[in-house]
């Protein structure tokens, strides 16, 4: 481009300048609102870049553990409830729809009906957290919290049940069979002391916790932004703005499909594995 | 928008528009965050030296007579963790970049101020717990937490030191996404890619390396905190865990973090060698392109790191060729600076003393690395003095190197004085010799085997142990000085009236006050020329359209 | 350029059948999980792919990366592109470590 | 005073490889360093600002066939380099054959070492001269690594798992041994020597026991194999094997159980019930013996029960070098 242009581009640039840094939703460091608009979109990105790695890495590690410990990790997970699961990642998928929807009535500047969407997305991460929370108590109940009182006997219990596993005594000391049963007829895979038993599915509680712990504390902080998104935008619609910046509710947008692309990912690896 | 409160009969700028101490805690200017973090900063590279200096001085006698083998330890992590992660990562990137990068390519601010702001506050809350744990007994872990000793045996707050660090890493990484977005988004009209400053293209490098690096080590480390909390062996074979997994998991950031440490040096050194050769640097689109090729190849070598643990050969291997690989593009940047001198017109100033300091060391430093990267001798030299004395070539010589001529280079835009320059060249040479008196006898140590982190050394390596601590204290004291007349300086220093007091190119110089004002630039600038067009010293960089009125305050009115 | 489009606004069916492809491979996903004595290895592959599958979807049309600029199509990625080269080399360590000889190295 | 060395010595065989290439590797570091070194100095004092007297015209800012030449000429010396270090790296850690092999437990802080013939030693490692000595390394607590600098050979300790490496000692004397990965508060204190012997003296120090050099025999891990001096360490290994009574089912012809013969275990592929195939090393062994449900013996069921926890690092090098001893002796050694 030319001197002339460029010049002729920043003075058109700077017509539009009053009026948008006045009305409060133009940064000053910005120049026009398609600037401002792609920034935060590029920033949010960035961000979720970031934050593919930060459960990435997690991922990498209970990745080597799964193969590691295959059997144990396996008797462990049917501790989860996969109907809680199920309803949660339910819960969760639809949770990405509604705030989709959201984000759409927002670029169409319908207040009300983005504090409504908004709303059911709060509303569904809340039941997300619930079920989260029973699941969670559930587990502290039965001291399968890899914490002080970490105990594996609901694990060995269980897994007894469905003849997966089998105690044997041998040389005076106690192992820990683990395989299947088909026709009566127990295989072994795997045998065990009970210490590494614990281990290894002290081990699965505490990616597990971990995983589901940090991917809840996503929730927990997009629930906090979503509430704060409802308020504005039923101020906006009491208020009956004509425009409102949608920026906001399109970069927790993004955000809450990334907490949800997570959960899609956990929900498998957690839930499902070799049943 | 914001309203006047700035009464004085100067010209307004950044820093006198406002004086409150909340006007800095709370400001969204990227200069007033930039003075911020050199501040804190300033005082933990302090506290490091300090650390260093108890190191060197313990070492004096092969039976280290100094400290206790425990004191020891945690100098030495003390050491560590403070310059690593409270200084040389957010040292350049931080100040510089945050002061810079704005003025660089003509934008009132970084893209995000306000998350600007809320990086310096993650930094400071994870400096103070890491401060916190040193001071309730300290950690000995080593700056590297290498499990299961971190993780299993080391006593003290490790967790506090760790939670620490995933703060601040997360301020680096704020600090990435505001840089990365900053250069896609708000350069000015005119600022093509291929304008840009090299600084701007070794930041856009750096950021890359801190968004997409740091996340990695920032839930590792916390997994090591969850391990010392819950007995969860996730690194501990004791409990059925991988040390190896810890070590992969952490050189995937540990080793680029290495980058994020030296690109922005060697920004800074394309902009001090330039300005004063007062030369277009030579082959600005290979000096520029290296830069990412180091940030990306960087990505692919942290193996090198594990040539002795147990790693496979075979993934040893390709590790070690893609090692060989990343030297060429420092190697690029090295004869291209070389050939920036070349019929330039040499200005020896202060910040070119430092950046042809900078040139030597980090040659020596780099050189080196083929050592390192060579597996057969790695596997010899690897946790021995060639490493300390290896990396120190490198992040202090090389990086520290470049943040003094940044510094110094940039100090009169900073603060609207100058600093004195006798006293400058002298510090600059003392730094160079001091350096080199005690780092270069370290690589003589560890090519005979003497190990890193030892707190005492057989009677036959004292003379050299004992050159290196003498060197030490040139260097501590090389390094007190510019904290000294700089400090002096902002009281004393001969106030600088002119806006290009070097005659630079580059719009930070050509188009902004003397000490620039709360705005930057009155209106965006429209850039119309390339970077370094010392060929035409007639023409400006770029120009400002139409004036318009000044309006007094900044974005934090 | 990028924000024109991104700021367009979409139609509702989009949204809908995502949802509805979404649920799909949810009871798909579930459904894999209960098919009796399919090998461990075989269970992961099948679950991963569905995941991916259920990712891409959330990302093209949820985020709206189908429809965004280059930059945007860049940043998203890079990260999982990272994450490949993490997983990749990591795992590269692993898988190859009993590949080497016991018996001495042919010369 | 002035009698301080600058090198290290250099007293094994691989050792000698490696020096030669640190010196070429440094030779170019010094050719580089220098044209980078000098040629800045030079150039900028030629270019002072104030020295008009030199030519200035034509400075070019770029041009594509210097910027080739020094990203090509580095790229192929470095690939040369690479080629060589890496061969040097698989003579130190890949398997070879022919060899005295010696154990080494790390522990918070010491070493300590294994010969075959039953001789230990605690921060003493000797060895003869002019012979292939495989060191495998393994630590009982946190990361360490044994690091001989006067043999350019070293390898970290990890717990749990075994790491090998070779070398060839050819100089009779004392050489450091240090601890390399940071291990804790007595880092810096776990290091000891290595002493070569010719080989004649040091048969004859093995055979009396290795005494006099030896500075302890104090057991590490307790236990079974409280013998040491006397019997070797397979025999060692076989009185442990007796102790833990895997005798009732190995080794037993009238044994009720099936069980792999472990005579032939060492040193063969052995197929796995998956179709996996393994090398019988002595990672193998180990797993076999603390978990070993975890690789089963095609064939074979799993009967035998876990012994995580019960025998120490010490019994289980003992055992292997048991079982090592077996297919030595029904093969003719290796």
């Amino acid at each position: 481009m030319s001197v002339k242009e460029l010049e002729k581009t920043a003075t058109l640039e700077h017509a539009g300048d009053g009026q948008h840094h006045g009305d409060g939703i133009l940064g000053e460091q910005f120049e026009t609102l398609e600037q401002q608009n792609t920034s935060y979109l590029i920033g949010m990105w960035a961000f979720i870049v970031q934050e593919v790695l930060f459960f990435g890495a997690i991922f990498a590690a209970y990745a080597i553990y799964r193969f590691k410990y295959v059997t144990e990790f396996t008797l462990a997970h049917h501790e989860l409830s996969v109907p809680f699961g199920t309803l949660n990642t339910f819960v969760l998928l639809f949770s990405s729809y509604t705030m989709a929807r959201a984000v759409r009535a927002a670029m169409q500047n319908r207040h009300k009906k983005q504090a409504f969407y908004l709303f059911l997305t709060f509303l569904f991460a809340g039941v997300f957290m619930v079920n989260k929370y029973f699941e969670y108590s559930a587990k502290f109940e039965h001291h399968l919290f890899p914490g002080g009182d970490y105990d594996a006997h609901k694990v060995v219990k269980h897994a007894k049940e469905k003849g997966e596993l089998r105690v044997v005594e041998e040389n005076g000391r106690e192992f820990y069979e683990l395989g299947k049963t088909r026709d009566g007829q127990f295989t072994a895979f795997t045998k065990v002391t009970p210490e590494e038993f614990e281990q290894r599915t002290r081990l699965f509680f505490g990616f597990y916790f971990v995983m589901t712990g940090l991917h809840g504390l996503h929730v927990l902080i997009g629930m906090i932004i979503i509430g704060i998104l409802i308020g504005r935008a039923w101020i906006d619609h009491l208020k009956n703005k004509p425009i409102a910046d949608f920026m906001p509710v399109e970069m927790t947008g993004l955000y809450w499909h990334l907490v949800d692309i997570v959960w899609i990912f956990l929900f498998p690896l957690l839930y499902l594995i070799g049943r | 928008m914001a309203t006047a409160t700035y009464t004085g009969t100067e010209k307004p700028n950044y820093l006198n528009w406002k004086t409150t101490v909340a006007s800095w805690l709370l400001t969204y200017d990227h200069k007033r965050i930039a003075i911020l973090y050199l501040v804190s900063i300033s005082i933990f590279f302090l506290l490091g030296g300090l650390a260093a200096a108890f190191i060197r001085l313990d070492l004096a006698t092969p039976k280290g007579d100094l400290l206790t083998s425990d004191i020891y330890n945690k100098m030495f992590t003390t050491h560590g963790v403070i310059m690593i992660f409270l200084f040389l990562i957010p040292s350049i990137p931080a100040v510089f970049g945050n002061f810079l990068l704005p003025l660089m390519i003509g934008a009132r601010d970084v893209a995000f101020p306000r998350l600007n702001l809320l990086s310096w506050y993650f930094f400071m809350a994870g400096a103070l717990l890491v401060l916190i744990a040193l001071f309730r007994g300290g950690i000995d872990t080593g700056w590297t937490f290498y499990t299961p000793y971190s993780s299993s045996f080391a006593k003290g707050e490790v967790s506090l030191a760790i939670v620490g660090v995933f703060l601040a890493g997360f301020a680096s990484i704020f600090t990435g996404i505001n840089f990365l977005v900053t250069i896609h988004k708000m350069r000015a009209p005119g600022m093509t890619w291929f304008r840009l400053p090299l600084f701007v293209w070794a930041m856009y490098a750096t950021s890359l390396i801190q968004v997409l690096g740091t996340p990695v080590v920032a839930i590792t480390l916390l997994l090591v905190a969850v391990e010392r909390t819950f007995r969860i062996g996730i690194f501990d074979p004791n409990l059925g865990g991988d040390p190896i997994l810890y070590q992969h998991l952490f050189w995937f950031y540990s080793h680029p973090a290495v980058y994020i440490m030296i690109l922005p040096a060697m920004g800074v050194i394309s902009e001090v060698l330039s300005a004063f050769s007062k030369r277009r640097v030579f082959g600005y689109h290979f000096v520029a392109f290296s830069s990412l090729a180091i940030a990306i190849i960087g990505f692919l070598v942290w193996g090198h790191h594990m040539f002795s643990t147990g790693q496979s050969m075979y993934a040893g291997i390709v590790f070690s060729f893609l090692t060989w690989i990343v030297a060429i593009p420092s190697a690029i940047k090295i004869f291209n600076w070389m050939a920036t001198i070349w019929k330039g017109r040499v200005h020896w100033d202060t910040p070119m003393l430092y950046a042809l300091g900078f040139m030597g060391l980090f040659v020596i430093g780099g050189l080196t690395g083929l050592h390192l990267a060579a597996m057969a001798t790695n596997v010899h030299l690897t946790d021995t003095y060639f490493i300390v004395a290896h990396f120190h070539y490198v992040m202090v010589g090389g990086a520290i190197m470049g943040y003094l001529a940044a510094l110094h280079f940039w100090w009169p835009k900073m603060t609207g004085r100058m600093y004195p320059e006798g006293w400058g060249k002298l510090a600059a040479m003392l730094v160079f010799v001091g350096f080199n008196l005690t780092f270069f006898p370290q690589f003589i140590l560890g090519y005979m085997g003497m190990p890193r982190r030892y707190h005492s050394y057989p009677e036959e390596w004292a003379v050299l142990n004992v050159l290196s601590t003498a060197g030490s204290s040139v260097l501590g004291f090389g390094y007190l000085l510019p904290v000294i007349y700089l400090t002096w300086s902002l009281k004393y220093g001969k106030v600088v009236t002119e806006r290009n007091p070097w005659g630079a190119r580059g719009l930070e110089w050509e188009l902004v006050d003397p000490v620039p004002d709360p705005h930057n630039f009155e209106r965006i600038p429209i850039v119309t020329r390339p970077a370094y067009d010392y060929a035409h010293p007639e023409e400006p960089t770029g120009f400002v359209p139409k004036p318009r009125p000044v309006v007094v305050g900044g974005k934090d009115g | 350029m990028a924000g024109h489009s991104e700021s367009h606004v979409h139609p509702v069916s989009l949204y809908t059948r995502t949802l509805w492809w979404l649920m799909a491979l949810l009871v798909l996903t579930v459904a894999a999980g209960f098919i009796p004595n399919v090998p461990n290895w075989l269970g992961v592959v099948i679950a991963l792919t569905i995941a991916v599958w259920k990712a891409t979807i959330v990302i093209m049309n949820f985020m709206h990366v189908r429809f965004s600029g280059k930059l945007a199509w860049l940043f998203a990625g890079a990260g999982f592109f990272w994450l490949l080269i993490m997983l990749a080399f990591a795992f590269a360590d692993y898988v190859s470590r009993p590949w080497e000889p016991f018996h001495g190295w042919p010369e | 005073m002035w009698n301080f060395p600058l090198v290290p010595p250099t007293a094994s065989e691989e050792g000698v490889g490696i020096s030669i290439l640190y010196w070429v590797i440094t030779g170019l570091a010094v050719i580089f360093g220098s044209i980078v070194l000098f040629g800045v100095i030079y150039l900028a004092v030629r270019y002072r600002a104030d020295n008009n007297a030199v030519d200035r015209s034509n400075a070019v800012d770029s041009d594509l066939r210097v910027e080739l030449a020094w990203t090509l000429v580095p790229l192929v010396l470095a690939l040369i380099m690479f080629g060589w270090a890496a061969k040097l790296y698989a003579d130190i850690y890949a398997p070879r054959e022919g060899y005295y092999e010696v154990f080494v437990i790390g522990k918070q802080w010491m070493w300590h070492c294994q010969h075959p013939n039953g001789v230990r030693e605690n921060n003493v490692l000797t060895l003869p001269a002019g012979r292939l000595v495989k060191a495998t390394i393994i630590s009982q607590d946190v990361l360490h690594a044994f690091s001989i600098p006067a043999f350019r050979v070293k390898r970290d300790a990890v717990p749990g798992r075994y790491n090998a490496m070779y070398f060839t000692p050819t100089k009779p004397g004392e050489y450091h041994l240090f601890c390399t990965e940071y291990c804790g508060t007595k880092h810096s204190e776990m290091i000891g020597k290595v002493i070569v012997l010719p080989e004649k003296e040091f048969q004859a120090w093995l055979e009396k026991g290795g005494q006099g050099l030896a500075t302890a025999t104090t057991s590490m891990g307790g236990g079974a194999a409280a013998g040491g001096g006397t019997l070797t360490l397979a025999q060692q290994g076989e009185q442990t094997f007796k102790a833990l009574g895997c005798n009732a089912c190995h080794m037993n012809p009238n044994s009720a159980v099936k069980v792999p013969d472990i005579t032939k275990t060492w040193g063969s592929d052995i197929m796995l019930e998956d179709g996996r195939v393994v090398k019988g090393d002595e990672a193998y062994i180990r797993e076999s013996i603390l978990n070993p449900g975890a690789k089963i013996h095609k064939g074979y069921q799993n009967l035998m029960p876990p012994y995580q926890g019960q025998v120490s690092e010490e019994q289980l090098v003992q055992l292997i070098a048991y079982i090592q001893s077996l297919a030595d002796s029904s093969t003719g050694g290796n």
